[in-house]
């Protein structure tokens, strides 16, 4: 019992090592559901017509690429493949140009689509939350233009695209900026939003997904791996509900562990001074 | 193939530092900072093109008034000009204050209030309110100088705490499935693309 | 009037400005507020440099004054500059400089961030303890949101799962819509404060 | 009026008429505010400090001026400004680092105005504010290696943070040391009272 007291950290740093490997070895393959919020981001998505205009936001960094990344491979790809759907994008945070880029090269080779007809790839737009606020007043004004230069007055697409009113649907991923789009786009101009959001921030969100203003999200890996069983795939977010479960199960016992442990030791010192 | 050998001895340079602070981990922190500053160095410097010179080149030349006032920041350099400062920032506080005030009272007070009064003809919707009444007053810090809090207040943030350490039982939860996603993606990168086990 | 008078004023009108093309659709005030937000934009933009000139400054007096460690310094500048020039010689979608992002940049990001979950590892054992009602009501609720969101939850059953839409529908968007409220009233108070000058610790060039 | 905002407006007008009747009700009336532990603490700390004649470390959190977080950037400014008189005053050395570009002219500024307010200008440095970098988990080792450096005597971080804050006092773990931490976020106000 004493030696459950204070395992080295070491250990424990090991113990996570372990949980998280084996199941990546050896693959349990557990089903994996969609909740409700999930699904609507898929017929949100899914009840895009041809001709309508959706503003695509990457707001999320480097860091959390596990996390974000599976949730807007599988979301952009379903996007992706809607016919006749008109797309402009942004990078609201400087390391998410990386993955804006990828997907926006790959939508022009792989889906034939042609820059400032089908699509306008705005690339990263500096400014933060007063940046968003720019981009709901005026496009022409916040980003003269895309992301190779061209100017946005001269691309077709955009001659009817002004504000924020001109979008039928914004998908944004990342927390950081969820909070302006929310606040200087969608409550704005009564536009529909569906986000992909860190499991660490989407709590917070809650109370805009229950009253409405967003109406959809994504819950870090979990919604991700939600998302790919709606289109049918079993991705990488699906294959990394194993590994990510059994490492939740040994945070739960190592609370537990360290619990009972904290309550022995304390039964032990009451137990000491009452003898003495 | 290079480049995975780069990416997995920048991770194990950082990752060295869970055992041992190592020259190897400070050197793998400069990396960092530096490649992380230029990055965004970078990025911002390529979006003075299209922000400042494209407006210029359309002969709309009022965008030299924000860039006079952008360069008075410099005036911290020199000794006795630091009071330029203030007028660049206070059009950017101005500004920031004008955007939020109007963001937080119609996206973040009136919104969610409305919703909770509408919503109150259901069970949940008569426990939402109470909780949000009860977390509410559970932020009311100020009392009576007899340091005594009247009955309701008592009974109200009884029931405010309790919903809170749900509340932030689940947000724990969240965090634990958040960081464990990050330490995965980096075992599942070591194992996978470094030393393809997996 | 007094310079502080001065920055006050001009952020009181700027303020009220935006506010009126907020809530108002007067045409005049929304071009000029459109204006407005734009410049905020390019201010931030323009004064970039100050940081990095005041970085190198840094950096350039440590060497000078040997000071301890001084060659990271020196490797932070060489480095600092090779990648500055190697992104705006072959432009930020460049061949070289996206290598050098996805090689250097994307693994010590996502390193550096994965190390939390170690972290989280050893803080689970040593500091959540149940001390009192609350903390077991959060570590309890914790546990079960936990088992109702992984596979594992729904493997062993799908009771699971129902109690946690339930904790996160009903009570956790409670608390979290009553800190949402709670917290834009204090951004509105403090917005207040500072239009009125009570807040004034921003404001360069005057003593308390 | 844009369709819609009237309520909005009325709140607004509302909020704001009712903080300013309570600034000005408290000018004449001596409220009674619970004194905080953090505040007292800041005080020891910088004794400490200068005892032991090494750095007070100071983040005013690492979020802007002008988004939704800045009424927390500028809380942590105004403890800043008393932090650097509580310096001035004993003659320690003080260092602020800064993440946000537009942070730094500012917090050079409070702390300028602090040394200047009890007439110490000639000791202030203005190389104690210093911009590390806008990346936030880079900035987070930064601070880390400067805390393990073992020049600094007290870390007070007074402000907006995220999840690079339990990072930055994790190192007290591994250097036994304190922070005081005093954190506005929207979770629970953690709270450590932390010097090495």
């Amino acid at each position: 019992m004493k030696y459950l007291i204070n395992i080295d950290h070491r250990i424990i740093y090991i113990l996570v090592i372990i949980s998280i490997t084996l199941p990546l070895i050896a693959p349990l393959n557990l089903p994996v559901d969609a909740s409700e919020e999930v699904t609507k981001i898929y017929q949100k998505i899914d009840s895009l017509m041809p001709g309508d205009t959706v503003l695509l936001l990457i707001s999320y960094a480097a860091q959390n690429e596990v996390e974000m990344k599976s949730q807007s491979d599988s979301v952009i790809s379903h996007l992706f493949s809607k016919e006749g759907i008109k797309i402009v994008s942004a990078a609201l945070v400087e390391s998410g140009n990386i993955y804006l880029n990828q997907y926006m090269s790959s939508y022009a080779s792989e889906y034939q689509k042609e820059a400032g007809r089908d699509f306008v790839n705005l690339g990263f737009v500096y400014g933060g939350e007063v940046a968003v606020a720019n981009l709901a007043n005026d496009i022409h004004q916040a980003a003269p233009a895309d992301s190779d230069g061209n100017l946005l007055a001269d691309l077709e697409m955009m001659k009817n695209i002004k504000d924020g009113s001109d979008f039928d649907l914004v998908i944004n991923f990342g927390a950081t900026q969820l909070w302006s789009i929310v606040r200087y786009i969608t409550d704005v101009y009564n536009v529909d939003l569906v986000s992909g959001i860190e499991a660490v921030f989407a709590i917070r969100f809650l109370p805009y997904y229950v009253s409405g203003q967003l109406d959809g999200y994504l819950n870090g890996l979990v919604g991700a791996a939600g998302y790919e069983s709606l289109i049918g795939i079993r991705g990488p977010a699906s294959k990394h509900m194993d590994p990510l479960s059994s490492s939740s199960m040994l945070i739960i016992v190592l609370i537990i562990v360290g619990n009972i442990s904290y309550l022995v030791e304390k039964r032990q010192k009451f137990s000491d001074r009452s003898a003495r | 193939m290079a480049g995975t050998w780069i990416a997995a001895i920048c991770t194990l340079g950082l990752m060295s530092f869970v055992i041992k602070d190592s020259p190897l981990y400070r050197l793998a922190e400069y990396t960092f900072l530096a490649v992380g500053t230029a990055y965004s160095f970078v990025l911002s410097l390529e979006r003075l093109n299209p922000v400042i010179i494209t407006p210029i080149k359309q002969g709309k030349y009022t965008i030299f008034i924000p860039v006079a006032l952008g360069l008075l920041l410099y005036s911290r350099f020199f000794r006795g000009k630091q009071w330029l400062m203030g007028f660049p920032i206070s059009v950017t506080i101005g500004v920031g204050l004008g955007l939020s005030l109007k963001g937080i009272v119609s996206s973040e007070i009136v919104k969610q209030l409305s919703d909770t009064y509408t919503s109150i003809g259901s069970l949940e919707g008569v426990l939402i309110f109470v909780g949000v009444i009860c977390v509410i007053l559970f932020f009311y810090f100020s009392r009576s100088n007899t340091g005594a809090n009247p009955p309701v207040l008592a009974v109200a943030r009884k029931i405010g705490r309790v919903f809170l350490m749900i509340a932030f039982g689940c947000m724990f939860s969240n965090v634990i499935l958040s960081r464990m996603t990050l330490l995965l993606g980096r075992i599942k990168f070591l194992l996978g693309d470094w030393l393809n086990i997996i | 009037m007094n310079r502080n008078n001065l920055f006050l004023g001009i952020t009181v009108i700027i303020t009220l400005t935006t506010l009126v093309a907020g809530f108002f659709d007067l045409s005049i005030f929304n071009t000029i507020s459109a204006n407005l937000v734009n410049w905020s934009v390019v201010i931030g933009l323009v004064a970039l440099a100050t940081a990095i000139i005041s970085l190198m400054r840094m950096h350039v007096k440590r060497i000078m004054t040997r000071r301890r460690e001084w060659f990271y310094s020196l490797y932070f500048i060489v480095v600092f500059t090779a990648v500055c020039s190697i992104g705006l010689i072959y432009s930020s979608r460049g061949q070289p400089f996206m290598y050098v992002v996805n090689n250097i940049l994307v693994p010590l990001s996502t390193t550096i961030y994965s190390l939390l979950g170690l972290w989280m590892a050893t803080a689970a054992y040593r500091a959540f303890r149940v001390r009192s009602i609350d903390s077991t009501i959060l570590l309890v609720t914790g546990i079960i949101v936990l088992l109702g969101s992984t596979s594992f939850g729904a493997a062993i059953s799908p009771v699971f799962a129902r109690i946690t839409i339930f904790i996160r529908l009903i009570p956790t968007t409670a608390a979290s819509r009553g800190i949402l409220i709670s917290g834009g009233l204090g951004a509105i108070a403090l917005g207040i404060r500072i239009l009125l000058g009570v807040e004034r610790g921003h404001i360069p060039g005057q003593s308390k | 009026m844009k369709p819609g905002l009237a309520v909005d407006l009325f709140v607004l007008v509302a909020v704001s008429f009712i903080t300013i009747y309570f600034i000005a009700k408290s000018h004449d009336k001596k409220y009674y505010l619970r004194n905080i532990a953090g505040l007292e603490a800041i005080e020891e700390a910088v004794g400490r400090a200068t005892e032991m004649d090494k750095i007070v470390h100071f983040i005013p959190g690492i979020t802007g001026l002008n988004n939704s977080r800045s009424a927390v950037t500028f809380s942590g400014l105004e403890v800043l400004n008393y932090v650097s008189r509580t310096v001035a005053n004993y003659g320690a050395k003080l260092l602020v680092t800064i993440r946000n570009v537009m942070v730094l002219p500012v917090a050079q500024e409070v702390v300028r105005n602090a040394y200047s307010s009890i007439g110490k200008i000639n000791s202030f440095d203005y190389n104690s504010v210093q911009f590390l970098t806008d990346n936030q988990f880079a900035y987070a080792t930064a601070v880390r290696s400067i805390l393990q450096e073992g020049q600094v005597a007290a870390n007070i971080m007074v402000g907006s943070f995220f999840a690079e804050s339990l990072m930055i006092t994790e190192s007290r773990t591994s250097c036994r040391g304190d922070s005081d931490r005093w954190n506005y976020q929207r979770n629970p106000a953690s709270f450590f009272y932390y010097y090495l």
